[in-house]
């Protein structure tokens, strides 16, 4: 019996480091990306801060876990959508964040861009067309 | 409907695991299936064996197990969360040089791929958090 | 597809309600539980953002009114009192369930 | 050598039942109140709620500790400042909260009530003049 | 009595340093640490909120800064970096610390 | 000048417990003294010793049994906060039926008036929480 794919989102709107869900949600991420299942990320809220570049935790003596970010990519995690209200409310700007990309095999293996910048109305509509909505 | 439940905060601290007890109970007296309640984040902590709460007010720990007896309920520890915060059952106290185990009746330590089928193969996930 | 959102933080210590109902479209369902209760009281600083969300309709989980002392003729019009089973069947009778944790 | 007496505060800024915080802070007061300091409660943003009557929680399952704050009286912890901001703010007055009084035994063992509203400067003002401030 | 304030949570999240804010007084300091440190950064919607406070202090550790990828030249005009000595430093020099936890 | 340290939350989930050890042991490199750190709420599960975290993180726990072992630090867990959330040492273990304790080297159960005490004898109360 082969399984259906599901739409999945991973819900993201917390910020890295004061709380360990922004990285305990990325191990599912992880996990996840075996299960051939079609993969969303929304990063919202607070959320947005995930995806800042230039993290450097040395001072704080925690794992630095953006790099894993740039992974992502490599697992067919491809479909990153920010959202541009909460960037701005942060005084944040796409250039802010890491950018991230993926080979599309379907395109000759040209490098994309991962993250797509989308208003709330617009993360609202993508969410409302989920099957399941994960939250951490 | 076949649901399945996540909890991601310990006992007593938040409520989350409160509500996510009384939805599972309501769940089941009204006939729907709980595939799974997967516990992660310090949702973990609710599989200790270690608690003595106050003999005035509810055992959290002892009221999933019981419930899981019951209704033959699959509740899962997410192993990485569990590492973490110190929820440990034979194997992992073995694979870890642990002194002691300390996981409750009716709980079992897994692999966050229980959360990802417990998404594929329940028609409700529903989320239980801070 | 028919959303069931719940809110289980006050309002007025966190801001999940708001961007809850930031992205609930017409048609959902908002089920107000734990310290989200708080949220479906008339008078309050945050009322007005709640009762102009016209297109969706609000539970509030009433054992958690109750343990908290809100009764229930302090709640905004429109407001239902759901019961652990009424929250169930939202969660079954709605096509998925957004937590805003 | 006999300890000096201190302003102790102890500041509830959380609503009861849905995090634990209010119940186990309240549990200090309790032990606090054997120490012979004095002793200041703090109920500000949704720490007013704490303070809500009518407190009924057999349809959560979970323990109703409101009752205790009218113990506090016996304890001698009788100076509890209510912020008006946080009640107005909340479409609260102070007829929603339970009463809680104390016999004044140096006023022939008047009941007085323990409960003071003050307003946000007013609380600023009686936060600053402590010398310990427990947060929970 | 001169306190330290100190906020840890990020103020889109909760309302903690709005609450600070409100009952911090004239000649106190404030240190925004962990998620906190987003509240010092120029050009955000609570930015006003801060630079409103004339006579308070603020201070922003960097350790939590740097952790979150926010470089100091978008710091407010005014707020100061302190490490871990520092906030050591202003908690012993203040009269006492307020946690608005 | 004579600290207390307050500790509100539990390792890994929250940074409040990094951000307290980071204080604590710029204090005592200041020449400070640290009178006591108070674990209480979910605070006490820092006092586990079953935890086994990622090797290429931090090892919450171990990291405070070492600074109370270098600075002779005194690591309070409340035990009434720790008979809700499970951390047992070997008196409790006994006292209330347990199958095991679990308390890390250089912590030590007592009561809420410790926390008390603190507050008095202290110069300085720092809480680090939610």
């Amino acid at each position: 019996m082969s399984e259906q794919i599901k739409k999945f989102m991973y819900v993201n709107r917390r910020a890295p480091y004061g709380t360990i869900y922004a990285w305990e949600s990325l191990e599912v991420v992880l996990i996840g990306a075996a299960f051939d299942q079609d993969v969303h990320l929304a990063f919202l809220d607070d959320g947005v801060y995930q995806l800042v570049k230039g993290q450097d935790t040395s001072g704080v003596d925690m794992k630095n876990f953006s790099p894993t970010y740039q992974a992502l990519g490599d697992y067919d995690v491809t479909k990153l959508f920010v959202e541009k209200e909460s960037l701005e409310e942060r005084g944040l700007s796409i250039d802010d964040l890491m950018p991230l990309t993926y080979e599309d095999e379907d395109d000759d293996w040209a490098e994309k861009d991962s993250i797509t910048v989308v208003s709330r109305a617009e993360l609202a509509d993508i969410m409302d067309e989920q099957d399941v909505l994960f939250s951490f | 409907m076949k649901f399945a439940i996540q909890v991601n905060e310990g006992p007593y601290q938040h409520q989350a695991t409160d509500s996510a007890y009384q939805f599972t109970k309501a769940a089941l007296e009204a006939g729907h299936e709980i595939m799974r309640v997967f516990f992660y984040h310090d949702g973990v902590n609710n599989g200790t064996n270690l608690t003595t709460p106050p003999q005035d007010d509810r055992n959290i720990v002892n009221r999933w197990s019981e419930l899981a007896k019951k209704h033959d309920l699959d509740l899962v520890v997410c192993v990485a969360a569990a590492q973490r915060r110190g929820i440990v059952d034979e194997g992992e106290m073995q694979r870890n040089g642990k002194s002691a185990e300390n996981i409750a009746d009716g709980f079992r330590i897994s692999g966050l791929g229980q959360l990802i089928e417990a998404g594929i193969q329940s028609e409700r996930l529903v989320v239980f958090g801070d | 597809m028919a959303t069931l959102h719940t809110v289980n933080k006050s309002p007025f210590e966190k801001s999940s309600l708001e961007s809850c109902l930031a992205h609930a479209k017409d048609g959902s369902a908002v089920l107000l539980y734990e310290d989200g209760i708080y949220g479906a009281v008339k008078g309050t600083s945050i009322a007005d953002k709640v009762t102009a969300m016209g297109g969706v309709k609000f539970y509030v989980l009433g054992p958690d009114l109750k343990a908290r002392g809100i009764s229930e003729d302090k709640l905004l019009d429109g407001v239902e009192v759901a019961d652990y089973a009424k929250f169930v069947d939202l969660a079954a009778t709605n096509d998925k369930v957004q937590a805003w944790v």
